[in-house]
């Protein structure tokens, strides 16, 4: 009984190999993101990009090294730290040495760790993490390795550049944090509240508080304090149903000022907010989607939207991790030594099909690059989000921002 | 002073909306003796229901039409699942209405995908009724309220002053008598789940544009239903509106205010640690009430099943 | 329908009892050289941690008539304290990694004993909701008591760091899985000698009847209390092999959807039985870890399997295996073969044909436009040509059509095979 | 020497109805009696009172001298009482074996044991064994209880009742609902299990009781109108009025 099912446990892993296995000469790279579950819309989303830019961006130009293709891997996470490490030893079982995962910084925690206990402990199938959209600063200051690069500028450099814009604006004089309680939210408001202080100490915090993640049914409660305090400016790192949630009942309730957002767009937020948003929700961001930064770009977006016309570029930096890759890889000359690929990617710069410099900074493996105020808008926006007619626009930019920020990081590098 | 007002108005609206989950979930609890798990599913297949209405027919037509067909399926679900696991036991029907809601929101993201629906209030109720010192109360919220009450107060007439109704409130207390005077009491059973279902597709209807409507708004809801009508008292109507508006308005006020347990422990006379972010103590110290206040009614139920195992207005143990 | 409690008459021998065992454990050192693969250790070890848990979990449902509905935060709890062991670097020095379970387990149990204080007073819809809201309670402070709990992201250690034992570190999975695989052994040993004990009796007994077991002289809020704590104990054991698998434990751990997939995980297998649980955790982490490497419709199959064996099979898996007992009694279990064959075969083929619609469907609705090109069953194919549609069509309606036709002869052998010989005219 | 069984003053009301109006009752040690009296008189409740199933209003109850206010069942049975139930009472997944051995753990010692095997002990099972033996069971020894037979299960019931080896046993309508040659087995049985022992009774059938009892008390309405040997009860003018003229005619 127990034998047959664990056989049928051998042929299943076995086949879910082959029936990947396309070519012999492949570059697999895992997406390890959720693909059921709550978050499933963004991480199907996300794979998209994913294969979409492997395929534009590498494959149709003749790949790496010797004509080698990538191809991406899908395994769901459920968005479970457990399950995702269960993913990572199947995805090392079936060799393959690129780990890319971005939502929720709980598991890229869990795998940055896992990663580094692998790596250390069986040095003959390293691999690499390639962190795409996990933002907590912990992953490129106290946790970091030499095996996490990440690729999306972290909580710090984003709230960094919103300052810098927040400071410019004199009508500011009282802001309200919120944010989910857990340590996403909790570094969005104490790097708030250091730059606030640091930049314009004139500013007056008038409310700071966490909220409980994902079970908060009706924000009406905090939307009366936050119209009590008076605010001018919100600042929140909220996402998924707690962003629309705030937001919503913000902009209902009564409240007309700036509200800055890490991650209100895209996934059926845009959509969400429509008409309501306009004028109040802006958004710091990389990746500049509207108004197109060149005919490449433009070009990139519209083939995507050809093929997958529900989708969105919600994650431009998707193709900087691929592109990199491709030129680490070039550079090393291999694809299964991970070790000289992760020193070209150390340092490595480079243009952005969206036209921005990147540079990987060394000391932190954290992804320097121009970071971009967006505003929510019906007006000007070339590609829409969900299709909603509604978008992202640049409102401003901040050049390669915080290119000196400190890190507590030590890399010890093997 | 008017911030009191305003929260007053906004506890109420949380409260009545639990309600009208809690109304009919107390009915089938206290007659068919089923903790229906799936309760909050049939609030979540109300709004979508009201959504894919809302596109061809409107918001209307929505609120019409949808609780019916969740009342159809409820009455299909007691009839061709809960009476087939009847047999069995309780422990059974339990889990089988645990599995159900696991399999309505998966069959949930299989037709309408996972992300959250567009599904807005109606264009006539997009306004501000009125404001309370710069605190606008849109009149969508006045419209909960009122078909709130307005079920209420049918729901009422029902029970105390129809014939089906005397025979439900039997029911209530003594089913096995009231089987024994030949009334159908399946079919009594069929009705009471069917209607209970119908009014949290009531609530789902009303509750989605507000609340959002996506594949976890269930799950989110869930358990907190449960939890109304054991405070409440099982089989108690107005048991179940004390706990609803109780919860509405605790956990309401514990989020607008920011009581601190810093205030509290230092009021107790307790010191707080100089270097507090090195103190084991650190979390009990930064504790403010809105992180709590959504685990305050579990603390309550825990409390009173503890104390008064029949609840606030019940008359049985539960 | 009485869950183990035959006795084996006197006059059998005592080694036979002894069998089962002796297979799972010899079962258990070979599996690693079957499935080689990281990754198929990695699943094996989520499997034995999963069967504790289960176990224990059925320690209350099967055993004690317990519902709980917050039953990970045990597990959780006891797991959340070994992190914390493998972080005390001094003491974790001193102890051989083996050992660690046992700390686990204590934790469990002291949490146990504190919640069942209270809880165990009433059985039924009482305990449940207890269950429920404490669950809730300690699930909401792991975020916000984060020195224990860690917060959302949770606390990770090393298993290596602790005293090697005759030289084992634990750095390879393999290593890991004997430790699991002995814990595993052990655990499942004791929870069955303990349903052999006069308190593992009598929580059969209040389970049936509370009121009788009172006039026998036992406490019944008494004997829950044990068995909770007992439950939660072996609970605890089960959350310190995950620490040690996983090295890392987080909010996911003792929130209410672990808690309920180990109800589902339970039922599944079939409470009635010693040996359910252990059948549940197989299939459930089959689904969970492999299924959902090619479907991303694994919930939903889930769901409905689970439903359906609610309704039709309440004895659950075992519930289903042990009804072959009486035939394979009379020795006429062979007659079934041929019906099951038909029957069963044209079942799998109807469940593969409605397996592929309902894929298909999703496809069309849910895939990017323009990708047509879809794999199922490992053939690739275009989702939006007439084909594919029409032969699943087919398979789902033929299969329906023979096991209508067959069902009636099933039904026939089925009450053949159970009738003594001679017995029916 | 104490009673076995002392009830003085007792009562018990619910609400505002009292159902048992000053019960006074001394049963001797090995004596059988019965308690008998139409329907409604109060006998179940004043049976549910002596176990400790409802609390008592008023007055007092006593247990070889020994006072049983607030006490649970569970502790009253280990001061030695011992009841069966009007509606078969017994666990009907577990097999009769089973059934009795549960029943003697307690008085065996086990207590809350979960260290030895209730397999390994020859003392239980040799002592379920001997309780089958009087109940006349062992050839069911191991099916599960509940697809036993109305009567086997009435006499499961009573080797459950007498098997943790208490002195006092109270048995609530043991024929109930049987036919007439099951009637006369249990009667048999109930006579040999409870040799040396203090029996209390609730009987409607009143072939059981005179045949049975040493002694009789009728209760009426929550009171007792009359106690005494069969004789003397049948021969009281107040019983025969209240209660036996009626239950005669009904037969």
């Amino acid at each position: 009984m127990r034998k047959s099912i664990s056989l049928g446990v051998a042929t299943a892993l076995t086949l879910s190999v082959s029936a990947f296995a396309v070519a012999a000469d492949t570059i697999k790279i895992a997406f390890i993101d959720p693909l059921s579950g709550p978050f499933a819309g963004t991480g199907v989303n996300g794979l998209h990009q994913y294969e979409f830019a492997a395929e534009t961006l590498v494959n149709a130009t003749g790949g790496v090294l010797d004509g080698d293709m990538f191809e991406i891997v899908a395994f769901d996470n459920k968005i479970s730290p457990k399950e995702s490490l269960i993913q990572l030893q199947v995805a090392i079982d079936q060799g393959i040495r690129f780990i890319a995962q971005g939502n929720s910084s709980g598991v890229a925690n869990a795998l940055t760790e896992a990663i580094d206990k692998h790596n250390r402990r069986n040095p003959d199938d390293r691999v690499l993490f390639l962190n795409y959209s996990a933002v907590d600063p912990a992953l490129t200051n106290d946790k970091c390795n030499f095996w996490h690069f990440r690729f999306d500028a972290n909580a710090d450099i984003k709230m960094d550049a919103l300052t810098d814009v927040m400071a410019a604006d004199d009508s500011i004089k009282k802001v309200y944090i919120i944010g989910q309680d857990y340590s996403f939210g909790k570094a969005v408001s104490a790097a708030a509240v250091r730059f606030l202080g640091e930049k314009r100490p004139d500013i007056e915090i008038v409310g700071n508080e966490l909220h409980p993640i994902g079970k908060v049914k009706d924000f009406t409660p905090y939307t009366r304090k936050i119209m009590a305090a008076e605010a001018d400016a919100i600042i929140t790192g909220n996402w998924g149903a707690d962003m629309v949630g705030l937001g919503r009942s913000v902009l209902e309730n009564g409240y007309t000022g700036p509200l800055y957002t890490y991650y209100a767009a895209a996934d059926g937020i845009t959509a969400a907010f429509g008409d309501a948003g306009v004028g109040s929700l802006k958004l710091v961001a990389e990746g500049q989607i509207n108004p197109p930064a060149n005919d490449r770009a433009a070009a990139y977006y519209e083939a995507f939207k050809a093929k997958y016309p529900d989708g969105n570029i919600s994650q431009a930096r998707i193709t900087n991790v691929i592109e990199m890759l491709a030129k680490a890889i070039n550079e090393a000359g291999t694809a299964t030594d991970v070790v000289p690929i992760a020193y070209a990617l150390e340092g490595m710069e480079h243009e952005s099909i969206w036209g921005t410099s990147l540079k990987m900074r060394e000391a932190d493996h954290q992804i320097i690059q121009d970071v971009h105020i967006h505003a929510h808008t019906n007006d000007g926006v070339t590609f829409d989000y969900d299709n909603s007619g509604f978008g992202l626009l640049v409102d401003s930019t901040v050049t390669m921002a915080a290119a000196d920020s400190p890190t507590s990081c030590k890399m010890r590098r093997p | 002073m008017d911030l009191i007002l305003v929260n007053l108005i906004d506890g109420l609206v949380t409260g009545l909306l639990l309600f009208m989950l809690s109304a009919g979930l107390t009915l089938i609890f206290s007659m068919m003796g089923v903790l229906n798990f799936a309760h909050a599913s049939f609030y979540m297949l109300g709004a979508y229901f009201a959504f894919q209405i809302s596109l061809y027919l409107g918001f209307w037509m929505g609120l019409l039409i949808a609780p019916l067909i969740v009342g159809v399926l409820g009455a299909g679900v007691e009839r061709y699942g809960l009476r087939r696991v009847h047999q069995y036991g309780h422990v059974p029907e339990l889990i089988f209405t645990f599995g159900l809601a696991l399999l309505i929101e998966e069959v949930v993201q299989f037709i309408w995908g996972k992300s959250q629906m567009a599904y807005s209030t109606p264009e006539v109720l997009q306004f501000t009724a009125f404001s309370i010192a710069g605190n606008a109360i849109p009149a969508y919220k006045i419209f909960m309220i009122f078909i709130s009450i307005a079920i209420f107060i049918g729901l009422l007439w029902v029970l105390t002053r129809t014939r089906v109704g005397m025979i439900i409130q039997a029911a209530l207390t003594y089913p096995k008598t009231v089987e024994a005077l030949g009334h159908n009491v399946p079919l009594i059973f069929m009705g009471v789940f069917g209607v209970g279902t119908a009014l949290a597709g009531v609530a789902g209807v009303i509750a989605g544009p507000v609340l959002g409507t996506f594949p976890g708004m269930a799950f989110v809801l869930g358990s907190i239903v449960f939890v109304t009508i054991v405070i409440g008292g099982l089989g108690s109507l107005w048991g179940a509106l004390v706990a609803s508006l109780l919860i509405g308005w605790i956990t309401t006020f514990s989020k607008a205010y920011n009581l601190r347990m810093e205030d509290l422990l230092i009021a107790l006379g307790f010191e707080k640690p100089d270097v507090i972010w090195d103190s084991p103590w650190r979390d009990l110290w930064s504790l403010t009430s809105p992180q709590i206040a959504d685990i305050l009614p579990y603390i309550l139920m825990v409390l009173i099943l503890i104390f008064r195992p029949h609840g606030l207005l019940g008359k049985r143990d539960a | 329908m009485s869950d183990q409690t035959a006795t084996a008459p006197a006059t059998r021998s005592a080694l036979l009892p002894l069998a089962p065992w002796v297979l799972s454990a010899l079962l258990l050192l070979v599996l690693p050289f079957i499935f080689t693969a990281n990754s198929a250790i990695t699943i094996m070890n989520q499997m034995a941690i999963t069967i504790i848990f289960a176990l224990a979990y059925n320690m209350l449902l099967g055993q004690g008539g317990m519902l709980s509905f917050g039953h990970a935060v045990y597990a959780g709890v006891g797991g959340f304290a070994c992190v914390h062991i493998m972080n005390m670097d001094d003491f974790f020095a001193t102890i051989p990694l083996p050992v660690l379970p046992i700390f686990g387990g204590l934790m469990g149990m002291g949490l146990a004993m504190i919640v069942g204080s209270f809880s165990t007073r009433k059985a039924g819809t009482v305990f449940a909701m207890i269950s429920l809201g404490v669950g809730e309670l300690i699930a909401a402070c792991s975020v916000i008591i984060v020195v224990f709990f860690g917060g959302e992201e949770g606390i990770s250690g090393d298993r290596t760091y602790g005293l090697p034992t005759f030289g084992v570190e634990f750095l390879q999975q393999i290593e890991v899985y004997y430790l699991i695989a002995l814990w595993l052994m052990i655990s499942a040993i004791l929870m069955y000698l303990y349903s052999r004990t006069p308190l593992g009796r009598m929580a059969n007994a209040v389970r049936d009847n509370p009121e009788r077991a009172e006039f026998l002289g036992y406490s019944a809020r008494w004997v829950r209390f044990y068995s909770f704590v007992a439950s939660g104990f072996f609970a605890g054991i089960a959350g310190a092999l995950f620490a040690i698998n996983y090295e890392i434990l987080t909010e996911e751990n003792l929130n209410t959807t672990q808690s309920g997939i180990i109800l589902l995980v339970t039922f599944l297998g079939g409470v009635g039985f010693f040996f359910g649980p252990i059948i549940g955790a197989i299939v459930f982490t089959l689904v969970q870890t492999v299924l959902s490497l090619q479907t991303e419709l694994w919930g939903f199959y889930l769901g409905l399997i689970f439903v359906a064996t609610v309704m039709f099979f309440p004895g659950g898996l075992a519930g289903l295996i042990m009804m072959h007992v009486p035939a394979l009694r009379l020795g006429k279990l062979g007659r079934l073969g041929v019906p099951y064959l038909k029957t069963l075969g044209a079942g799998a083929v109807m469940a593969l044909g409605g397996a592929a619609l309902i894929e298909m469907i999703f496809h069309v609705r849910h895939a990017s436009s323009g990708d047509h090109e879809m794999v199922l069953f490992w053939i690739a194919f275009d989702s939006h040509s007439i084909l594919p549609w029409v032969i699943a069509s087919l398979a789902a309606a033929v299969g329906y059509f023979i096991v209508r036709r067959t069902a009636p002869d099933l039904m026939e052998a089925w009450n053949d095979a159970n009738t003594p010989d001679g017995g029916a005219s | 020497m104490t009673a076995a069984l002392e009830l003085n003053a007792l009562t018990k009301s619910f609400g505002k109805t009292e159902i048992i109006r000053g019960v006074d009752l001394s049963i001797p040690k090995g004596e059988r009696h019965a308690i008998i009296g139409p329907n409604g008189a109060g006998k179940s409740t004043l049976f549910n009172l002596i176990t400790g199933r409802f609390p008592q209003t008023g007055g007092s109850i006593a247990l070889h001298g020994a006072d049983l206010a607030g006490k649970a069942p569970f502790e009253i049975n280990r001061m030695g009482l011992s009841r069966s139930f009007q509606i078969t009472n017994i666990f009907p997944k577990m097999t009769v074996f089973e059934n009795v051995r549960c029943s003697l753990l307690w008085s065996m010692g086990y207590r809350y044991n979960f260290w030895s095997m209730v397999s390994r002990s020859p003392a239980l099972t040799t002592g379920a064994d001997a309780i089958l033996e009087q109940i006349n069971l062992t050839a069911r020894r191991d099916l599960p209880a509940g697809v036993l037979s109305y009567a086997e299960q009435r006499a499961l019931e009573i080797g459950i009742t007498i098997a943790g080896g208490a002195d006092v046993i109270m048995l609530d309508e043991p024929t109930a609902g049987m036919s007439h040659s099951e009637t006369d087995y249990i009667v048999e049985l109930i006579r040999t299990v409870t040799v040396g022992k203090t029996l209390i009774m609730v009987e409607h059938d009143m072939g059981v009781v005179f045949g049975l009892a040493d002694r009789i008390s009728v209760l009426v309405y929550g009171e007792i109108i009359a106690t005494g040997t069969p004789e003397a009860v049948r021969a009281d003018p107040r019983v025969q009025e209240a209660y036996l003229g009626a239950a005669l005619e009904d037969h």
